[in-house]
């Protein structure tokens, strides 16, 4: 491979050629809903998936929040749109084994079916989803409690059954009860999930459905509308505060003890309520996705507190990465529901369309340079740099290797500068001008920083 | 002066051998080392004599053993490579032999970090089975290890030691083995408290058919309360105090955990006497050595017989 | 008050410098005798830029960079962090009061948490100055 | 590589106490890499020492070599070390001495200690992984020294203080050598060769054989 030096340090921008072609990793409603988006705006666009059917976590569940269609018929429709697309080439069964080359030109191996692909890319957008954790049992032995996944796979039985039958019965039995604990950041989506499966249940014949909750997050677009509708058609909801509602196991189901705590400040009592259920549901709990190290690793990009990508730095607009040409959407950021989803996928196929529309790459040539002659090649700038902007290549002047920045990734951010034990590299801009300056109302030259 | 092992003529006998276990005083009180051998005098066939253990300077294992001969006591002379290259090992062996020290226990020895002089440049120019082999060959080749020719050779009983929970558990046998292989003729085990772990082990040294070449003896530490147990438990590599010993302990109470440890410690003996191939047990009974005896009776196991003291000098018996 | 004390603020372009500038732009004094050095980002301040400031007379030195989390190249406040820490332990061998030297997170918007972590910064220093 | 780290400012600071100027000297090699001793390194001792001795008259300067090691890398410094009173060197052990050697008249002063030959186990964090013994047994340890990476340096497995992949000595930190090397045959499955018992080692081509040399006839010029 070789490498463009510029040695001069005229800040000019630099002409670099760009991939037309956009690589989507995963195969959830995030990663569909972008291919599609991608081939209407004529972009050639791969998607690699690691099962053998596309749809993700949205695709498992019956019903979909603020959707009349079901997964299977919302998912359907696009995988069938998808297919027609030439635009669009899905591999089944891959996984992205490696990432290297230039910003405009990303170069991707992909296994798939245990064929290994390579091509160049100009954007890469993850997908990869979020993960759904099952709590650990609040009852040792039987009954047990069951997910919201699992309820939601009791009732597209029951639909398939037209919900006649003992064992359908059985399956969804008569007092069901949802307990809801305030998740933070994913309550939207756990309040969406409860609320939706509590109404699900409570439209078949002769239910009653408790749904016990902390906080119902009623943030999102039509959750007000929801949680008046599951009220209206008979869900009983008790909200409580600090005190965790009790579960013990109790004959063929569970008594749940919970202090509901509008009725204990108006009623001037204890607020507990004892109900018998037949069947206890508690949601999963959302958790990222479980190749969220290897691709943060393989990326080099930044997750935050949460290990999710790209949320709460805000520096990092929505899905735009640190890393040109590298995007995230949907799930992998944290819990979203499917229609927040959607939109982000759209907004972001017309950034990932703009990056790979132009001609050439703004470049500020010569900001960061590194000495060959001083380098050590100790690799400390390659490990720390937060961009992936360096690389080890081989100097014709020194003959050996020398570190070298990548100015098409390079921030200009001086980690590297500071951390080089060898003082090889230098702030071309920083040395003459940037830490000269000062403000103070005025501007003015700091000499003594630029001498000694 | 035998020119055989004590020790060696018990186990080659069959008899259930017990060894007991004594400090050295950090200090030169001899004194010090009387007091604690007459407790154990009556109820043991030989007593090991540590080599600064855990790294804390005491007197010399071989002047001890010297004065636990004196009070016609069977004495067991660890040596530990920490301190000592194969010129001062095998020279200290030679003299050991001469002041008429019979058995000797070959140990790696505690790394110096545990110890009171953790500055101090270590050794470990052998490890314990190369030390066993050099101690073998001096013996039955009469040769150093050099390969010059001694000038008589020491007829030791060699020992070694085993560590059956340490890791890798599965390599534990393994490495018994090598020590076997490399001249070991008696083990003594780390402490055991988990009996269950134990057997599992023994049934591993008896598929190699160890047992029948080396004479194993159990080691038991009588607990003296809950915080050792503790300390035991999670301080000491290799040892593992069960739970339910723990609870049987503070069931006791305080005052009487250290009489519970007793019961434990004469149980665990019983316990041995009827696992295959153990052929006698190792009671260190840390500054306790007053309650030995009291120990080995309630385990059925006195008064202890003297066997074969009237053995010829020169029938040579080697296991 | 005794006489000026001098601090160097290496300030992040992206949060300390712009809080810095939010914050002079009331009253001056505030910061009277604060040189703001700029820097894109607090990662690229090297301890032996911090050691300058100190050898051209500087009484202290403050990094100035985005709260965890928030920094433009994701780490570079957290690496300053730790050379400052690193830092400080040296001054404290050569018998400086450690105190001397301090990093601080701010966003571009809070000018007046800049002021007011600046002057704990000084009235420390002044408690010093007394000491020494 | 050879790993070495700053000795303490405090004892630095009594080496060069009764000097009034100082010249410090980094090394462009090992120390570089493992951060001790580099340009800078060596740049911000010089400033510690500046602040340290403020007001007192002292000078200290800094520049940086190659290879401290070798001689040629350091002549070019000639007239700078010579107008200095004293020397402090930022290289290992070696370097040191061959300034030492070159400078008869001059005091050079180590500033690092050196500690041994190692590699990163990640970026800040260096092991040692060969104890110099002149005479490599890797191939029958699994590719694991034993020597360097037991606490004991033992040769026929691990002793008792081996639990759960730790050694006793320092569980926290390091690793039970032995285990590492049983681990790795187990998965070769060449287990066999830790059965064989492993003589006593010959230590006089190590350190303990007295100061080593090691001769290329071919190219010596």
């Amino acid at each position: 491979m070789g490498h463009a030096r510029n040695r001069e340090s005229d800040g000019t921008i630099k002409k670099t050629s760009m991939s037309r072609r956009v690589l989507v990793v995963g195969g959830g409603v995030a990663g569909i809903e972008m291919a599609l988006a991608l081939a209407e705006l004529r972009c050639d666009t791969t998607l690699v998936e690691q099962g053998t059917s596309l749809g993700g976590n949205a695709g498992a569940l019956c019903s979909l929040y603020g959707f009349e269609q079901t997964p299977e018929e919302l998912i359907g429709k696009k995988v069938a749109t998808m297919r027609t697309n030439p635009g669009i080439r899905v591999l089944f069964e891959a996984a992205v084994r490696d990432v290297k080359g230039d910003v405009g030109n990303l170069h991707v191996r992909i296994e798939a079916c245990g064929k290994v692909h390579e091509s160049d890319f100009g954007a890469i957008v993850v997908a990869t989803g979020f993960d759904l954790a099952t709590g650990s049992p609040v009852t040792s032995g039987e009954p047990t409690a069951i997910s919201c996944s699992e309820l939601e796979r009791r009732l597209a039985q029951l639909r398939a059954g037209n919900g006649r039958g003992r064992s359908n019965a059985l399956s969804v039995p008569r007092n069901v009860c949802f307990v809801v604990e305030d998740s933070g950041v994913d309550s939207a989506v756990h309040a969406a999930s409860a609320l939706k499966n509590a109404l699900a249940v409570q439209k078949l014949p002769k239910r009653n459905v408790f749904l016990c909750c902390q906080n119902v997050n009623v943030a999102g677009e039509g959750l007000e509308a929801l949680y008046r509708e599951a009220r209206a058609s008979g869900v009983v909801i008790f909200k409580f505060d600090g005190d965790k509602p009790q579960v013990a196991a109790a004959d063929r189901g569970f008594n749940v003890t919970v202090r509901d705590a509008s009725v204990a400040a108006n009623d001037r009592c204890n607020g507990l309520m004892d109900l018998h259920c037949d069947l206890l549901v508690l949601p999963e709990r959302i958790v990222p996705g479980p190749h969220t190290p290897y691709l943060q690793k393989l990326l080099r990009v930044d997750v935050d507190s949460s290990d999710y990508f790209q949320q709460n730095n805000v520096w990092l607009r929505p899905t735009a990465s640190n890393r040109k040409g590298i995007f995230f959407v949907g799930g992998c950021r944290g819990s979203f529901d499917v229609c927040d989803i959607l939109t982000e996928a759209r907004a972001t196929a017309l950034e990932v369309y703009t990056w790979i529309g132009r001609d050439e790459i703004p470049v500020s040539v010569g900001k960061v340079r590194v000495d060959p002659a001083k380098c050590a090649v100790c690799l400390t700038c390659l490990r720390s740099c937060p961009h992936d902007a360096v690389e080890i290549v081989f100097d014709g002047d020194i003959g050996g290797k020398t570190a070298h920045i990548v100015e098409s990734a390079c921030h200009a951010c001086g980690i590297c500068v500071a951390e080089c034990p060898a003082k090889a590299i230098q702030m071309v801009a920083a040395d003459d001008l940037q830490k000269g300056m000062a403000i103070k109302g005025e501007r003015r030259q700091v000499e003594q920083w630029v001498q000694n | 002066m035998n020119d055989i092992s004590g020790l060696q003529r018990v186990l080659d006998a069959g008899a259930f051998a017990v060894t007991g276990e004594l400090g050295p005083p950090k200090g030169s009180d001899v004194e010090v080392v009387r007091r604690k051998a007459a407790h154990l005098k009556e109820a043991v066939d030989a007593v090991n004599v540590t080599d600064n253990q855990t790294a804390v300077v005491r007197m010399s294992s071989i002047a001890t053993c010297a004065i636990l001969r004196e009070m016609a006591i069977e004495p067991v002379m660890q040596m530990v490579c920490r301190d000592r290259n194969r010129i001062a090992l095998q020279s200290d062996l030679l003299g050991a032999y001469g002041l008429g020290i019979r058995n000797v226990l070959c140990l790696s020895g505690d790394h110096q970090r545990f110890g009171n002089h953790p500055q101090a440049k270590n050794v470990f120019d052998l490890d314990s089975i190369q030390l066993i082999q050099t101690i073998k060959t001096m013996r039955d080749e009469s040769k150093f290890l050099s390969g010059d020719e001694l000038e008589g050779s020491p007829r030791m009983f060699i020992g070694a030691a085993a560590s059956p929970f340490s890791d890798p558990f599965e390599f534990r046998v393994r490495r018994l083995a090598k020590k076997v292989a490399a001249g070991a003729q008696f083990i003594q085990t780390q402490c055991i408290y988990d009996l269950t772990k134990f057997r599992t082990w023994m049934t591993m040294v008896r598929d190699l058919g160890l047992d029948e070449k080396t004479h194993i003896l159990a080691g038991i530490t009588p607990l003296k309360s809950v915080g050792m147990a503790r300390y035991m438990k999670n301080n000491v590599a290799g040892v593992d105090v069960p739970d339910e010993l723990i609870e049987r302990l503070k069931a006791a109470g305080k005052k009487d955990a250290a009489e519970e440890g007793i019961a434990i410690a004469v149980e665990t003996i019983q316990e041995m006497k009827s696992i295959d191939g153990v052929h006698g047990v190792h009671v260190m009974a840390i500054e306790w050595e007053e309650r030995v005896p009291e120990i080995v009776e309630r385990a059925g196991l006195l008064p202890r017989k003297r066997v074969g003291t009237e053995v010829v000098a020169g029938s040579q018996k080697n296991g | 008050m005794g006489t000026e004390l001098k601090i160097v603020a290496f300030c992040c372009e992206h949060s300390g410098s712009l809080a810095a500038r939010m914050a002079c732009a009331g009253e001056s004094e505030t910061s009277a005798g604060t040189e703001i050095v700029s820097v894109p980002c607090s990662g690229s301040v090297q301890a032996a830029d911090i050691l300058k400031a100190f050898r051209s007379g500087a009484d202290g030195v403050v990094i100035v960079g985005c709260h965890d989390g928030s920094c433009k190249h994701l780490v570079g406040n957290r690496r300053v962090q730790r050379r400052v820490e690193h830092l400080a332990g040296t001054l404290k061998e050569i018998g400086w009061n450690p105190e001397r030297v301090a990093f601080f997170p701010v966003s571009a918007v809070e000018g007046q948490l800049f002021r007011d972590r600046l002057a704990e910064v000084v009235d420390r220093l002044r408690g010093l100055e007394a000491g020494r | 590589m050879i790993v070495a780290e700053r000795k303490p400012i405090t004892e630095i600071r009594e080496m060069v106490e009764p000097h009034e100027s100082v010249l410090i000297v980094g090394c462009g090699a090992c120390v570089t890499v493992c951060m001790a001793g580099g340009e800078k390194e060596a740049e911000l001792l010089c400033s510690i020492l500046v602040l340290a001795f403020k007001d007192t008259g002292k000078q200290f300067t800094w520049d940086c070599v190659e290879r401290q090691c070798e001689p040629e890398f350091v002549e070019p410094l000639a007239d700078k070390i010579q107008a200095n009173d004293a020397v402090l060197s930022m290289a290992c052990g070696a370097g040191v001495q061959t300034v030492v050697a070159q400078f008869p008249s001059i005091p050079v002063y180590p500033a690092l200690n050196t500690q041994f030959v190692g590699r990163p186990l990640e970026q800040g964090l260096w092991a040692e992984t060969c104890a110099g013994c002149g005479n490599c047994i890797l191939h029958k340890t699994g590719g694991i020294c034993p020597i360097a990476r037991c606490s004991k340096s033992l040769l026929n497995g691990p002793c008792g203080g081996s639990v759960n992949g730790r050694c006793e000595v320092d569980p926290e930190n390091v690793e039970c050598g032995w285990q590492l090397i049983y681990d790795r045959l187990e998965q070769a499955g060449t287990l066999y060769l830790l059965d064989e018992i492993m003589p006593p080692k010959d230590w006089s081509t190590s350190a303990h054989g007295g100061v080593r040399r090691v001769i290329r006839e071919d190219v010596r010029l």
